[in-house]
C-alpha cells in the first residue's frame, strides 16, 4: 500500500512540473488580448442585449446561447436526484405513499 | 454444379439429419450415414469427372464484403476424392467399432460435418474460402477429438484448438500480407504473386507454411498430433491420420504452386531451407516412432514422417517429385488406415494397446495381424505394394532436384520402418498357438471389411499403377 | 408538419428518449404503459437514426449541420450529424431497443419495486439520450456536459442492483469517471485558454495556426483528454474500476454498459483527437504510436487477466477490456482502413457483448451460478440461450462469416498498410487468447454431463431479444455492405480525405 | 424540537428568504444572480424550515407527490420551451428568432422565453435541493 | 528556470489551478477515506472552475452585467462565468450522488474507509 502510494506521489509529482510548465505557457493572465476575448466574447458582450433582451450576459448565455447546455444541466441534476433516490431507498415501500 | 453443391451440402445434411434423428434408432442412424457418405462420395467423382475433363466448375459468392469461390482444379479433385472414399470406408468401420460406445450421435454428426469441411477445403477457389473452411474443420473435428470426455481427453482438445487457431492467424496474417501485395486471392489464373518480386515474400512463405504446418505437423509443430491419439481409432485414422493433417499439407501446395507458382519459389531460393526441415522430420519422426510403446503413438509419430514425405515432393518443384508427392498422398492412406484399423480391432478385442505385450496376438487375431503385416511392407515401401511408386517418383525428383541425399533420406526412413513394425509382428505369430482365435462377431466383420478393402487396393494398386498415374499426371500437368 | 420533423430530426432524436425519461416518473403505477413507453422511445429513436443514415448515405459527403437556437457556430452550439454521428446513433438505438425488450418483465429480483424499476427505465433512456448528444454534438463543453450526465446514469445503473457490493462498485465507478471527467475539462479548459473557441471546427482551425506558440500546452491537453477517456472507456492499465461495475450492474445494465457507453467515451475521444487537434498535430505529437502502443498492451493485459477469471460475467468484463483495445489500436493507425475497421469492430463489439452479457445474464437468472466451471451442460437445459451465446463468441473470436472477422480483416489490412507487422501479429495473438477463454464455456456448456437441475429459457421478451441481437451479428458478419460503408466515411471524414 | 427562539426567528426571517429567493430567480436576465442562485435559495428555506420544525412538517409542506411532479414536469418544462421554436419553424430552443417580442430590456417581463425558462428552472432547482435532502435525513 | 519562474508568477492563478488539481488528484488517489476521495474530487473540480475563470478574466474588467451608467467599461468574458455555472451544477450533483453512496455503505458495513470494506466484503464471500 505504501509503495503504491509512493508511486502515485512520484507520478503526480511529475505531472505536477508538466502542468506548471504547460500553463507557464499560457497566453499571460489578464491581458484584453489574449486569444480568449475574440470575436465570440466580442459578440456576447456587445450584441447580448440586442439578440436576447437580457441585460445580465451570462443568464443570455446560459439561457440562450448556450441553452441547450443549460438543459443538459437541468437533466444532470434529474439523473442525480433520481440516482440517490434509487441508491437509498432499497425498501418496497412506494414513493406516493404519503 | 449441382454435384458441387451436393457433394459440400450432403455432409451438413446428413449432420442435421442425425441430429434430429432419437438417439435410440442405431440401425436406421447408421444407414443414414451410410447414405450420405455414399451421396458425398459419388457427388464427388462427378465433380471429378467433369474437372478431368477440363471444365471449370465455378462458384463464387460475397460475404462481408469478401469473395469466397469454390474452383476445383485437379489437385484439390484428388483431395477431395481421397476424403470422401476413405470417409465411406470409415464410416462402415466405425459402424463396428463404435458399437457400444456413449455420445454415438454426437459423433456422427461431427463426423459427417466435417467430411463438408473437408470437401470445402480441396474445392476452395481462393484464399479466404480456404481459410473459412481449415477454421470450419477445426471446430467440426473437436467434439470428435474429446468424444471420451476424459480430463486427458479434455486437454487434448484445448491443446488441438489452440494450435489450430494460431496457425490459422499465421494464415490470415498472410493472406492479408498476400492481398496487399497482390490485391487479388483467387487460384484459377495461375499463381497469385508470379512475377512479383520482394525481400519480404521469403518471410510471407515461410509465415505461410508454419501456419498450414500446424496442421500439417511439420516437426517443431507436430506437438497435438500425439496427444490427439486419445480420440477413438477411427477419428485417429481418418483425421489424424489422413483428412485434417492432408488439410495442412494440401494448403502447403495450394501455397507453394497457387500462390507463389514454382518458378517464384525457386527463385526465391528457400526451398531447399524447406526440404532439409522435410527430411529431418521424416528421419527424426521415424526415430521417434521407434521408441514408442503405445501402438497408436507409434502410428501418429510414424504419421508425422509420412506427411513430410508429401512436403519433401512437392518443395523439390521438379514434376517428377510433385508426381511423387501426389502418388504418396493418393497411396500412403491405403496402408496407414489399416494400421490404425488393425490397432483399433487389437485394443477393442484385446484391451491391449503397449507393443511391448502384444507378443502371440497374431494367433487370436490371425486376419488382422496379415492385414497388418501388408500395411506394415506398404509403409516400408515395398515392390508389390503401391507406396513403393510414391517414394520411386520423391526420389527420382529429389535426384532431379539434385538433392541425392534426401533420396538417401528416403530409403532410410523405409529401413528405420521394417526395424519399427517387423518386430511387433515377428512377436505377435511367435510363441506356440495354444489360445483360441477371438476374431468373431458382427463388430469384428465390420471392421474387417473395409481393412481387407483397402489392403486389396493397395495391392492392385501397387501391382498396375496405372490405374492411378491419370490423376498424377493430370496435377502435374496442371502446374508445369 | 413532416418537413418541419425532417428538418429538426438531429435534436429530436437527442430529446425524444429525453422527453420520455421525463414523464415517465409519474406513471409508476402503470407498469405496462412505463415498460410501452420505453421501447416505444428506443423504438422511435432506432427509426430517426435509421432515417438519419439512409439521409447522410444519399447525400455522400456533406454532413447536416443544426444551429441550435439558430445562433451560427462560434456564438451557438452546433450539431453535426455526418457518417460517424449516424454510424453512432445507429448502434446506440439498435443496441438498446433490443435490451429494453429484454428488460421488460424481467428486473424485479434485481432491482426490485416498481417504483425502483421506473426509476431504472428513466436512467436508461437519459443515457440513451446521453449517448446520442455525444454522437450528434459538436462542441466540446457540450461533450463535457453530456458524459457528465452519461455517468451520473451510468453510476445510478450501476448502483440500483440491491446488493450492496453494487454500491461500492458503483462507488468506485463514480469517482475514477469524475477523475476522468475532470480531466476532460482541464484539457478542454487547455484549448479553450489558447484558442478561445468551443466550437471544435473553429478549435481545431485556431489550433493549427497557434499551436507552435504553445506546444507544452497543446500536448498536456493531449495527456488530459487521452487519459480522462482512457479512464472512462477502460483503456488497459486505467481500467480498474470497470470488472467490478460491469460485472455487479443488473444485466440490461451491464449488457448497455458494456455495449455501448464505454463507445460513447470512445467516439468522443475520436471527435477530440481527429476533430479538434487533427490528424497532422496527431502526428507531430506521436499521439498515433502511442494510442497503438496502448492498444497493443491492451490486448494483450485484458485477455490474460481474462483468462485468470472463473466468473462467467467477470470474465467477459475483461474481454472488454480487451476489445476497446482493439478499438484504440485502430484510430491509432491512421489510414483509412484500420479506422473503419476500428469503427466496424466498434460496431460489432457493441452488438457482441450486449448479446454475451444478456445471455450470461439469463443463466445467472435461471441458475444462479455465478462460476463457468458449475455451469455444466448447461447448452442442452437452455438451448436458445446457449446458442445465441456460442454465435456470439465465435464472433468475438473472429470466425469468418461473423461480424466480428469482418472488423478484425480490416484492422488487419490497416496496420499491414501501415507497413507494421506487430499490430497484425498481436491482433491474431489476441483473437487466439479469446478462443482460450471464450472456448472453455461453450465446452462445458455443451460437452458435459448436466446435473438433474431444472434449468429453463428465459421468457419470451427476452428470447426474442437475444434472438434478435443474435441474427443481428450474422447479419452484420454476411452483409456488412452500409454499415461498412458508413464506417469507410466516417474514416474518410476524420482523416479529412 | 422544542427550541422557542429558533422556531420564532425561523418563522420571522424564512418567509422573507423564500421571498427574496423568488426575487432573484425571477431578475435572473436583469440583474447579476440567476434560476440556479434562486432556486437554491428557495430550496435552503424549505430545508432550514423541516430542520427546525421536523422532517414531518416539511414532508406536509411538501409531500414526495409534489417535488416528484415538479422534478419531472420542471425538467419537461425546459423541452416545451424549446419545442416553441420548433413549432415557430426555427431550430430548437430558439428565442429572438422565433418572433418572441423581448420587452424593454431591464423590464421584468423582458428578454422572452428566458425568463419563462428560468423560472421553471428555479422551481426544478428548489425541488432538487428539497429531494436531495429528504431522501438522506429520512432513514429506512 | 527564471524565465519560466516568471511567467509562472504572471499566471499564478493558472499556477495555483494546477496545483490545487494534483493536490486533490493526490487526495483522491492515495486515501482510502472515502469522505476524503470526495473532496479531493471536489478539489480538483473547483481548481478546473478557477482554470476558466481565470482564463476569462481582464485584469480592471467590468462584472458582465450591462449597465446604462457607463458603456466604455470594459467587461469581462461572460463565457466562461456560464461555463462554470454549469460545471458547478454537475459537480454538485456528483457530490450528492456520491454521499449516498457512501450513506449507504455505511448502513451496510458500519465503516467509510474503502481497505475496511474491502476487507470484509472479502470475509462475507468467503462463507
Amino acid at each position: 500500500m505504501k509503495l503504491r502510494n509512493l508511486l502515485i506521489l512520484l507520478v503526480i509529482l511529475l505531472a505536477t512540473y508538466g502542468t506548471l510548465i504547460s500553463v507557464a505557457e499560457l497566453p499571460p493572465y489578464g491581458m484584453p488580448d489574449n486569444p480568449v476575448h475574440n470575436q465570440v466574447s466580442e459578440r456576447y458582450i456587445n450584441r447580448a442585449l440586442d439578440d436576447t433582451g437580457a441585460l445580465n450576459m451570462v443568464t443570455s448565455i446560459v439561457l440562450d446561447y448556450r441553452a441547450y447546455d443549460t438543459m443538459f444541466e437541468t437533466v444532470v441534476l434529474f439523473t442525480a436526484t433520481l440516482a440517490v433516490v434509487i441508491t437509498l431507498k432499497l425498501s418496497n415501500k412506494g414513493v406516493s405513499n404519503k | 454444379m449441382i454435384a458441387l453443391i451436393l457433394a459440400l451440402l450432403s455432409g451438413v445434411v446428413g449432420g442435421l439429419v442425425v441430429a434430429f434423428l432419437p438417439q435410440t434408432k442405431r440401425g436406421l442412424r447408421n444407414f443414414i450415414v451410410l447414405f450420405f457418405c455414399t451421396c458425398g462420395m459419388i457427388f464427388s467423382w462427378g465433380v471429378a469427372l467433369k474437372v478431368f475433363a477440363g471444365e471449370s466448375v465455378r462458384l463464387a459468392s460475397e460475404f462481408g464484403g469478401l469473395t469466397f469461390s469454390l474452383d476445383p482444379d485437379p489437385l484439390g479433385m484428388v483431395f477431395g476424392l481421397i476424403a470422401s472414399t476413405l470417409w465411406l470406408i470409415t464410416a462402415i468401420y466405425s459402424f463396428g467399432y463404435m458399437d457400444g460406445k456413449h455420445k454415438q450421435r454426437t459423433y456422427y454428426i461431427f463426423f459427417l460435418i466435417s467430411l463438408s469441411m473437408t470437401l470445402g477445403i480441396a474445392y476452395s477457389g481462393n484464399l479466404v474460402a480456404l481459410y473459412l473452411f481449415y477454421e470450419l474443420l477445426t471446430f467440426a473435428t473437436y467434439p470428435m477429438v474429446i468424444q471420451e470426455r476424459s480430463p486427458k481427453a479434455l486437454k487434448a482438445g484445448e491443446k488441438y484448438i489452440l494450435y489450430s487457431l494460431a496457425g490459422a492467424g499465421a494464415i490470415l496474417i498472410a493472406i492479408v500480407i498476400t492481398y496487399v501485395y497482390a490485391g487479388k486471392l483467387d487460384f484459377a489464373s495461375g499463381p497469385i504473386l508470379a512475377g512479383s518480386l520482394g525481400s519480404g515474400l521469403g518471410w510471407l512463405l515461410l509465415l505461410f507454411i508454419s501456419g498450414f504446418g500446424v496442421k500439417a505437423a511439420i516437426m517443431p509443430l507436430h506437438r497435438w498430433l500425439p496427444a490427439a491419439m486419445v480420440a477413438p481409432t477411427p477419428v485417429s485414422a481418418l483425421l489424424h491420420a489422413v483428412a485434417v493433417v492432408y488439410s495442412g499439407i494440401y494448403g502447403i501446395l495450394r501455397v507453394v504452386y497457387s500462390v507463389f507458382g514454382h518458378a517464384l519459389v525457386r527463385q526465391l531460393g528457400i526451398n531447399a531451407l524447406f526440404l532439409w526441415v522435410a527430411g529431418f522430420t521424416i528421419l527424426l519422426g521415424v526415430i521417434i516412432a521407434a521408441r514408442q510403446d503405445v501402438l497408436k503413438k507409434r502410428l501418429a509419430y510414424q504419421t508425422i514422417s509420412h506427411l513430410s514425405y508429401i512436403l519433401l515432393g512437392a518443395l523439390t518443384l521438379q514434376p517428377w517429385g510433385l508426381a511423387g508427392a501426389i502418388m504418396h498422398m493418393i497411396c500412403y492412406p491405403t496402408s496407414k488406415i489399416v494400421l490404425f484399423f488393425c490397432a483399433g480391432i487389437i485394443s477393442e478385442q484385446t484391451g491391449e494397446t503397449r507393443i511391448s505385450r502384444m507378443g502371440g496376438i497374431g494367433w487370436l487375431l490371425p486376419k488382422t495381424m496379415i492385414a497388418f503385416s501388408i500395411a506394415t511392407l506398404g509403409m516400408i515401401g515395398m515392390l508389390p505394394l503401391n507406396t513403393f511408386w510414391g517414394k520411386y517418383y520423391l526420389m527420382r525428383g529429389s535426384v532431379a532436384e539434385g538433392r541425392w541425399p534426401l533420396a538417401l533420406v528416403l530409403i532410410g526412413s523405409g529401413i528405420i520402418n521394417a526395424v519399427c513394425f517387423i518386430p511387433i509382428i515377428v512377436d505377435a505369430f511367435k510363441g506356440e498357438r495354444t489360445r483360441a482365435n477371438i476374431e468373431q462377431g458382427k463388430r469384428v466383420v465390420f471392421m474387417l471389411v473395409p481393412v481387407f478393402l483397402l489392403a486389396a487396393v493397395s495391392l492392385i494398386t501397387g501391382l498396375f499403377p496405372g490405374i492411378v498415374w491419370p490423376f498424377v499426371q493430370a496435377v502435374v500437368n496442371y502446374f508445369f | 408538419m413532416i418537413a418541419s420533423i425532417k428538418a429538426n430530426l438531429p435534436v429530436f432524436v437527442v430529446i425524444v428518449p429525453l422527453f420520455i425519461a421525463f414523464i415517465l416518473l409519474t406513471f409508476t403505477r402503470r407498469m405496462r404503459l412505463v415498460e410501452g413507453l420505453v421501447i416505444f422511445a428506443e423504438a422511435l429513436g432506432l427509426v430517426c437514426a435509421g432515417y438519419l443514415a439512409y439521409t447522410v448515405l444519399k447525400q455522400n459527403g456533406t454532413q447536416i449541420i443544426y444551429q441550435l437556437g439558430g445562433w451560427p457556430a462560434p456564438w451557438g452550439i452546433e450539431l453535426k450529424v455526418g457518417s460517424l454521428a449516424a454510424l453512432f446513433l445507429l448502434i446506440i438505438f439498435g443496441v438498446c431497443f433490443p435490451v429494453a425488450i429484454f428488460a421488460k418483465g424481467n428486473l424485479t429480483e434485481e432491482v426490485g419495486s416498481n417504483e425502483r424499476i421506473t426509476r431504472f427505465y428513466v436512467l436508461y433512456l437519459l443515457l440513451g439520450g446521453a449517448l446520442a448528444g455525444m454522437a450528434v454534438t459538436n462542441d466540446m463543453f457540450n461533450i463535457y456536459v453530456l458524459v457528465e450526465v452519461a455517468t451520473l446514469s451510468c453510476c445510478g445503473l450501476v448502483s440500483a442492483r440491491k446488493h450492496p457490493r453494487a454500491a461500492e462498485a458503483a462507488f468506485t465507478y463514480l469517482i475514477l469517471a469524475t477523475l476522468g471527467s475532470a480531466l476532460v475539462m482541464g484539457g478542454i479548459g487547455f484549448i479553450y485558454i489558447t484558442t478561445g473557441h468551443l466550437n471544435m471546427g473553429f478549435a481545431s482551425q485556431e489550433l493549427k495556426q497557434v499551436w507552435q506558440d504553445n506546444p507544452h500546452v497543446v500536448w498536456m491537453a493531449v495527456s488530459f483528454i487521452l487519459v480522462g477517456f482512457g479512464v472512462k472507456s477502460a483503456l488497459f492499465p486505467l481500467h480498474v474500476w470497470l470488472p467490478d461495475a460491469h460485472s455487479q450492474a443488473p444485466t440490461p445494465a451491464s449488457a448497455v454498459l458494456s455495449g455501448i457507453a464505454v463507445k460513447g467515451y470512445l467516439i468522443c475521444f475520436l471527435k477530440f483527437m481527429y476533430g479538434v487537434f487533427g490528424p497532422e498535430l496527431m502526428q507531430e505529437f506521436a499521439v498515433n504510436r502511442i494510442l497503438v502502443f496502448l492498444g497493443l498492451v491492451a490486448i494483450i493485459g485484458g485477455s490474460l487477466s481474462a483468462l485468470t477469471q472463473d466468473e462467467l460475467k467477470r470474465r467477459l468484463a475483461f474481454s472488454t477490456v480487451a476489445q476497446v483495445g482493439y478499438i484504440y489500436l485502430g484510430f491509432g493507425l491512421m489510414n483509412e482502413k484500420g479506422l473503419a475497421g476500428a469503427l466496424f469492430y466498434l460496431t460489432s463489439h457493441a452488438v457482441i457483448k450486449s448479446t454475451l452479457f444478456l445471455a450470461a445474464g439469463a443463466i445467472l437468472a435461471a441458475t444462479g451460478k455465478k462460476k463457468i466451471s458449475e455451469l455444466k451442460g448447461i447448452g442442452r437445459k437452455m438451448p436458445i440461450t446457449m446458442a445465441t451465446f456460442t454465435i456470439a463468441s465465435l464472433s468475438l473470436i473472429g470466425v469468418p462469416l461473423f461480424s466480428g472477422f469482418v472488423g478484425k480483416w480490416h484492422l488487419l489490412l490497416g496496420s499491414l498498410e501501415a507497413g507494421n507487422i506487430i499490430p497484425a501479429v498481436i491482433i491474431i495473438f489476441g483473437s487466439v487468447l479469446c478462443a482460450a477463454y471464450l472456448f472453455p464455456v461453450i465446452r462445458i456448456a455443451y460437452f458435459e454431463p448436466a446435473p438433474e437441475e431444472e434449468w429453463k429459457d428465459p421468457g419470451l421478451s427476452q428470447k426474442c431479444s437475444l434472438i434478435l441481437l443474435s441474427t443481428v451479428v450474422v447479419i452484420l458478419g454476411v452483409v456488412p455492405g452500409p454499415i461498412l460503408e458508413l464506417a469507410r466515411r466516417a474514416a474518410a471524414e476524420l482523416l479529412m480525405l | 424540537m422544542k427550541d422557542f427562539i429558533l422556531k420564532r426567528v425561523a418563522s420571522i426571517i424564512l418567509p422573507f428568504v423564500f421571498i427574496y429567493g423568488i426575487y432573484v430567480i425571477l431578475h435572473g436576465h436583469v440583474s447579476a444572480g440567476g434560476s440556479f442562485a434562486g432556486g437554491i435559495i428557495v430550496g435552503l428555506s424549505f430545508i432550514a424550515f423541516s430542520t427546525i420544525y421536523g422532517i414531518d412538517k416539511g414532508r406536509a409542506k411538501l409531500p414526495e407527490k409534489v417535488l416528484i411532479f415538479t422534478e419531472s414536469y420542471g425538467t419537461l418544462w425546459y423541452g416545451i420551451m424549446g419545442m416553441v421554436g420548433i413549432f415557430k419553424g426555427v431550430p430548437f430552443l430558439t428565442n429572438k428568432l422565433a418572433g418572441i417580442d423581448l420587452g424593454v430590456p431591464g423590464a421584468l417581463s423582458s428578454a422572452g422565453l428566458i425568463s419563462l425558462i428560468g423560472l421553471g428552472v428555479g422551481i426544478r432547482v428548489a425541488s432538487t435541493m428539497v429531494t436531495l435532502f429528504f431522501i438522506m435525513v429520512e432513514d429506512e | 528556470m527564471k524565465i519560466l519562474l516568471e511567467k509562472l508568477i504572471i499566471n499564478y492563478p493558472y499556477c495555483i489551478a494546477a496545483i490545487l488539481f494534483m493536490i486533490g488528484g493526490l487526495t483522491v488517489l492515495t486515501r482510502s477515506n472515502l469522505l476524503k476521495k470526495l473532496l479531493g474530487i471536489n478539489i480538483m473540480e473547483s481548481s478546473i472552475f478557477l482554470l476558466f475563470v481565470a482564463g476569462g478574466n481582464i485584469r480592471g474588467g467590468a462584472v458582465p452585467v450591462f449597465d446604462k451608467a457607463n458603456v466604455e467599461s470594459v467587461y469581462i468574458n461572460p463565457l466562461p462565468s456560464a461555463l462554470m455555472l454549469t460545471g458547478i451544477v454537475v459537480s454538485v450533483s456528483v457530490t450528492a450522488f456520491a454521499l449516498a453512496l457512501i450513506i449507504r455503505l455505511y448502513k451496510t458495513y458500519g465503516t467509510v474507509d474503502a481497505q475496511r470494506i474491502a476487507q470484509m466484503r472479502n470475509e462475507v464471500e468467503e462463507k
